[in-house]
């Protein structure tokens, strides 16, 4: 199993979300996270001062699928994603060693 | 984008601008110039008695026994306005500055206000409303109040007010109001301390300014017999303040500057993490203040009628000319722009409110605008120290615009002293030298008391606590 | 769960239900049963003065020269309704709106609250006033107050205001009564245009909004000469509009529409954000509601504790009866459902709160409960116009409801004309007809604005703005 | 660093014990040393005329069809304690408890005080009113106000209130000043259910309660022929309640304790998720806490100009108190403490704020201060029940505090009744026979009505819903 | 070493903890998360519009451990986070290659 | 390719990220997140109660980068958000599979 993990941007987060279940995905965990990178940030003016806000908000995403599944899932969410501008985020692809649905102890695949 | 933006901005600010103008010259001509004709009418119609006004009582001393006859409506308006005026404090004030600070010292900026409205209290009510407001010498009231001795049964005895300054409600009703203006000056010097002063060292420091500073001031230019007091027959010279812009808002921004100084600059910055709360503490401060300057009439007539529309429109257009200069400087009109350009024109407006009219209400809310967007930014970088939330800018800059401004146009015919553009230079004079004569005392006795402060306690939050918050580090509290 | 919750909704609805049918027989019998005896003596009891009545003076003309004798009492309570309304728009309507929207676009919904407050002040001491309130034709008043000119001066000489509106205070006071009135109506359309209005567009459609839509409509109704004014003896027919539900409800609520339907629907929406702001937001509309309904008795005295005694009453009713139904209907009762049923029902008796008794309260409050819920529900689906915060929903619906009522419990032996209930149907008419008008020619005209501004600056703003926040966007700022 | 903390605030504490003493020493002696020579004077200085109060009424019966002729400026600042009091329930007392409990319970307590505003404002109309404050028996009143039958036709016919309690202003506004009583009363019961009591069961317990537990007991308290009326001749004893201490305080506290006996604890606790605003809802509650006892003068006079400044004193004294205290305790000064130590000197001040002076004030306030921060204290542990937000640490205890400290400090010459201190020991007596009672009866019968709606449809919501929080689980809502 | 992930239902956060320390785990670092899954969601209502609301809140568990306390921590998680109701949670476990102390500088085991 | 995560205190953000653009890291990800360790919390008081919070406030860094950068981007990070006091938090380095730019599709190292 692999662990999928994406950094987007948020209001694509629905976009995403339902690439993904209609590629047969049934769950995913969502974080808010601050991304900083080429994208570069905006200032906050404050009377006198101006505050450059470097970290941009995020939304990460984290999808454990079968290993056969993965590519189809990196598709399905580069897709939604994606808009061509600077800042669309990044996808990374971990290996997943094992898994455990809490309410019935089944591992593997079959807990996801 | 922000160029689009600053020109549309500018747009807005021509077909301002030429408003403005138009205003100036339309309105006050005619405020004026059918005035004279009603010169004799002019007393009965308003009785014009301010705070400092007195006229119905040219000796202090005697009045002493003068008996109080309430007048139900006054009573009912002034009873009012002390309400409208803590709420200023409390939690308008608070929640003004507690929008401005980083999230991990909301807790410690609204507990300062709080406070601070407690202490004071205790303190007015102990030394500081007798030192201001009953007669003593010009700099110095008695001690004839101390402890509120005497209030109580002076009403039994239905005997009122031990001095003149308002004669149509109850003493207790008017060191009520007296005492929220005790209450906001020294809330609004933690503008200037935010983020890293000892929360002990905030309460000696305000503790002992109360007594030192403000007492004082408020003697001068309020008290029946204070040297500088408009209601003062025999005064050296008669500053105009009807509502505090020299007493509230110049004292508070000086004490600030000089707490800024000493304490230095936050080890960390970071922009305002809630206008909202800054929107609701504007807000309060605006509907509060009808209470400060339409109450210092101390009466429900004309007076306090003139003053609430007069602060109206300068604040209006305070904030107004405040968002279109930022708008045009900086590409975007801000919410804590419009609001800190609402609370400038109502500091400017403070000392004017009973002696103008609209047109020059309309000019000191332009001169407010303009002036104290320049206080937090230009002056503030040639400064060059860390007054956290402008308490200098706004406050200081906004008081001398509005103390200035009131020697310009205040008009003789409505509050019985004519100004600048009534071709009496003179005034001008008197409100400068008001104005410095408060700058320096109060700049000094506030360097004197901090500098002792910090060798006994210490003024400034350790670096740790600073980084930590100070909410969580004196308070043990956070906002989840 | 929810049936259950239902059921036990039904419960309290059928228990409630019968109550109300109790209050209505019992209390509204009572109410006139009594009063005709009472006739002779209901003139002295209270001069019925509300803004619009004007039975101390026919002749709008002579009253120009009329001296104001203020009494301090009337003037107390004005100065403090003032402040009151004042309070609704900033920081109330301000807080009931953001609430409501989505976290990134609160900034920009504040200060549009803000922003109008300062915008709107302007252009009324400028022009707004005195259009509305200077006697002049049946459509539009005179220029005599333009720039508010003679204000001062006729304060100097003891001359009171320019007609015979408000005899019993200054007329600076009753200014800024209406001046906070001529605010808060184009803050209320904020509501539909919310979180997609450019910042500039909306600058200009309020603007001019507020000299060509309210001044005239204000005019009709309230001038001493408009043309459905019901203080105006020659009036072609009289409207009942005790404290605006048709000057400022219906005006506002057919604005919202009409920006509603330019600017198109919103790209995405979602849950209200907080409804604590929310719920602070409406609980300061209620309180200063007082100012606004009680107030528009423009004295201190039997009327406006009778009006208040009625908004109390309708507003609690219909919070309670909106609350009730969503129960009913959707298995919880919510904090926005409750908050918006009391504004509902303080809506639909301002046009009432000096005309109609307890017993005509409490039928307002339910049929205001009921069928603004209908209107933010069904009839919302039924025009399929992206109304964002229910401007036309609440304010439209609720003050048409509030009009017709008006005149069905109208109660001739105390606000001095019958309704329907007391057996003169022509009220009816009057009502309907005055709805009809203002709603068309408000309709038209800010249809007209709305496209012209349009053309030249835009309505809306980009997609990008729009999904980003407007907060970030257009003001640089977030909350954190 | 807490060591340091504790010695400073003990430092504080010294210099405030001496102060308070000095304070105690000098003005009480003035205070009432001063006032029998002017004893004569005392009438016409202000009629005492407190709700209780009825000096001008001997005889309730007769009082019926007395005239009731309003004095405007009586009147104006009866109708602006009216949107004071209201505004400490809506949004005070909601936002005061809304910052104390966990972030997912936050809609429901603002909602439980909207709630209950509407639905006591409806009962009140219906019955409470009637039976509270119309002539009846000594333990309940008529029926003769029953929905507010005759109220509209008696202004018309200028037939004022139907008992002597109010002869200056209309009975309409007085009604609506002592249903914001009626109306923040069982509010206040809601903080020793927050978090876990079921909305539905909340308005069957709170409605019930209103008739049979608030209406009764203010008849006897106030009722112009209570058995425990002060302003009742006939009164088997008489009870020193100015404005509320026993009917509000007390009452809400002793309900509160049976809530939280009868409901047990909560699953989990936590911190206040957000002491801004407790501080804004604490803030708001003490300035609407002027028109709750400034306004229980029932006149714009010298008595409610007292009736402040003692509030003012001793709210900031009780807050300052607490907060040394839990500094020397705890080692940290919280935004929490200071904002209950506040709330506790406005509960003790309350009964006592028509009848003592400022050295009484100073004392009430050191008392409640102390004893109520152990009420949240040491006496919670012993009682060992899970009162959530302290209702009855703060508000039975305070009461208690204040009911028989005003028992102490009651001074005749001002309030018409010897205290203790002026050697009157009865009247302590009749103070503790009065708590006794109320306690007593609202005990039993709190405890009955909460036994039978836990039987019908149960009290407590499911763990699931504690759990996951009442904000999604009832009403279907989240604070994002 | 070993990191393992744990997806669960908020109000079991103390209980997950203490079972953790009670096995003589000394560390771990806790999100705030917003889940999707076979749990279905809640409906928001707002005057007339309902609003659909598909992810619950959830906490996310990172604990880094030595290799043989896996199964014990798994076991640990498991037991104090299980409603038996779904939504109850995940367990994922990745490989961890090196971990810092950055106050020591120590690494590997020593750091946790 | 590796993941390099760290959790450290707040206020070390920036100067940590500061270190890492000086050593020619173009992006990262940065979790609020809250941290259970030997550092032990802090007690709040409120009236009578007083509660233990034994979760503290941490910022979770997550950076991807090449496999031979890996101990630049620990050196650098040690050296930025180290007080020398308990609780300056742990670096944790995981292997990196596969990485994606959404915009470009760009893979690997490319994506970074
Ligand atoms: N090396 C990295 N490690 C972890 N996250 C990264 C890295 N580089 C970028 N990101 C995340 O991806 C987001 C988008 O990257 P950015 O360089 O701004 O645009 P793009 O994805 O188009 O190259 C960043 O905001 C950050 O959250
Ligand atoms: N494939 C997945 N990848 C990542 N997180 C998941 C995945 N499936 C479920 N989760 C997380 O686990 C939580 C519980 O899953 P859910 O299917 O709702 O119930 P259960 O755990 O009982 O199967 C979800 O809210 C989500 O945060
Ligand atoms: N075993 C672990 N797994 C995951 N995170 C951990 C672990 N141990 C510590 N942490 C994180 O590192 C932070 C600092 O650890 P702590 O033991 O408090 O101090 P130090 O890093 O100095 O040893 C903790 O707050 C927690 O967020």
């Amino acid at each position: 199993m692999k662990i999928v993990m994406a950094v987007i941007k948020p209001f694509k987060l629905d976009e995403v979300r339902d690439a993904l279940t209609s590629i047969g995905v049934q769950g995913l965990t969502v974080t808010e996270v601050k991304g900083y990178g080429r994208q570069k940030g905006h200032t906050e003016i404050y009377r006198g001062a101006e505050y450059a806000v470097s970290f941009l908000p995020k939304i990460k995403i984290e999808v454990a699928v079968d290993t056969k599944q993965v590519d189809k899932v990196i598709g399905a969410i580069t897709g939604a994603a994606k808009t061509g501008q600077i800042g669309d985020g990044k996808i990374f692809v971990f290996n997943l060693e094992n898994a455990v649905r809490i309410r019935t102890g089944e591992t593997d695949t079959a807990a996801l | 984008m922000t160029l689009k933006k600053s020109s549309r901005a500018g747009l807005f600010a021509l077909a301002f601008g030429i408003l403005m103008c138009l205003f100036l010259s339309v309105a006050h001509d005619v405020a004026y110039a059918q005035a004279p004709a009603a010169a004799p009418a002019a007393a009965p119609a308003t009785p014009p008695a301010p705070p400092p006004a007195c006229a119905s009582d040219p000796d202090p001393k005697k009045a002493v026994l003068e008996k109080c006859t309430p007048n139900s409506g006054d009573t009912a308006w002034m009873l009012t306005s002390v309400a409208l005026v803590l709420m200023m404090t409390i939690p308008g004030l608070g929640l003004f500055y507690a929008g401005m600070v980083r999230k991990k010292n909301v807790g410690d900026t609204v507990m300062t206000s709080f406070a601070v409205t407690c202490l004071v209290t205790i303190i007015y009510a102990v030394i500081t409303y007798s030192l201001a407001f009953t007669p003593g010498s010009p700099f110095i009231g008695g001690t004839s109040r101390a402890f509120l001795q005497g209030i109580l049964s002076d009403i039994s005895t239905g005997i009122g007010t031990p001095n003149g300054l308002a004669v149509t409600i109850p003493e207790s009703v008017y060191l009520c109001f007296q005492m929220t203006f005790a209450i906001i000056t020294p809330a609004l010097i933690a503008g200037a301390f935010a983020e890293r002063m000892k929360f002990s060292a905030m309460l000696w420091f305000i503790g002992l300014w109360a007594i030192l500073v403000y007492a004082p001031i408020a003697h001068w230019v309020w008290g029946s017999d204070g040297f500088m007091s408009n209601g003062n027959s025999d005064a050296w010279f008669k500053v105009l303040d009807f509502a505090g812009g020299t007493v509230v808002h110049i004292n508070a921004g000086v004490a600030g500057l000089m707490c800024a100084i000493c304490l230095g600059k936050r080890k960390d910055m970071g922009p305002p993490h809630n206008m909202v709360l800054t929107f609701i503490g504007a807000s309060l401060l605006w509907v509060g203040w009808f209470g400060f300057n339409a109450g210092s009439a101390v009466t429900a007539g004309m007076q306090a009628g003139m003053a609430m529309t007069v602060t109206q429109i300068a604040t209006a257009v305070a904030a107004f000319s405040w968002m279109l200069v930022e708008w045009a400087v900086r590409g975007k009109p801000t919410v804590i722009g419009i609001c800190s350009g609402a609370v400038a024109g109502l500091v400017a407006i403070t000392p004017a409110s009973g002696f103008v009219g609209p047109a020059g209400a309309m000019a000191i809310g332009v001169a407010a605008g303009v002036l104290c967007y320049w206080g937090v930014t230009g002056l503030k970088r040639m400064i060059g120290v860390d007054d956290a939330l402008d308490c200098f800018g706004v406050h200081a800059v906004g008081g001398i615009v509005g103390a200035l401004l009131t020697g310009v146009f205040a008009i003789e015919q409505y509050g019985g002293t004519a100004g600048l553009m009534e071709g009496n230079p003179a005034q001008m004079i008197n409100q400068v030298q008001g104005i410095v004569i408060v700058f320096v005392y109060d700049a000094i006795v506030s360097l004197i008391l901090l500098k002792i402060i910090d060798a006994v306690i210490g003024l400034r939050v350790s670096d740790e606590v600073e980084r930590e918050g100070l909410d969580l580090a004196l308070h043990g509290e956070v906002v989840q």
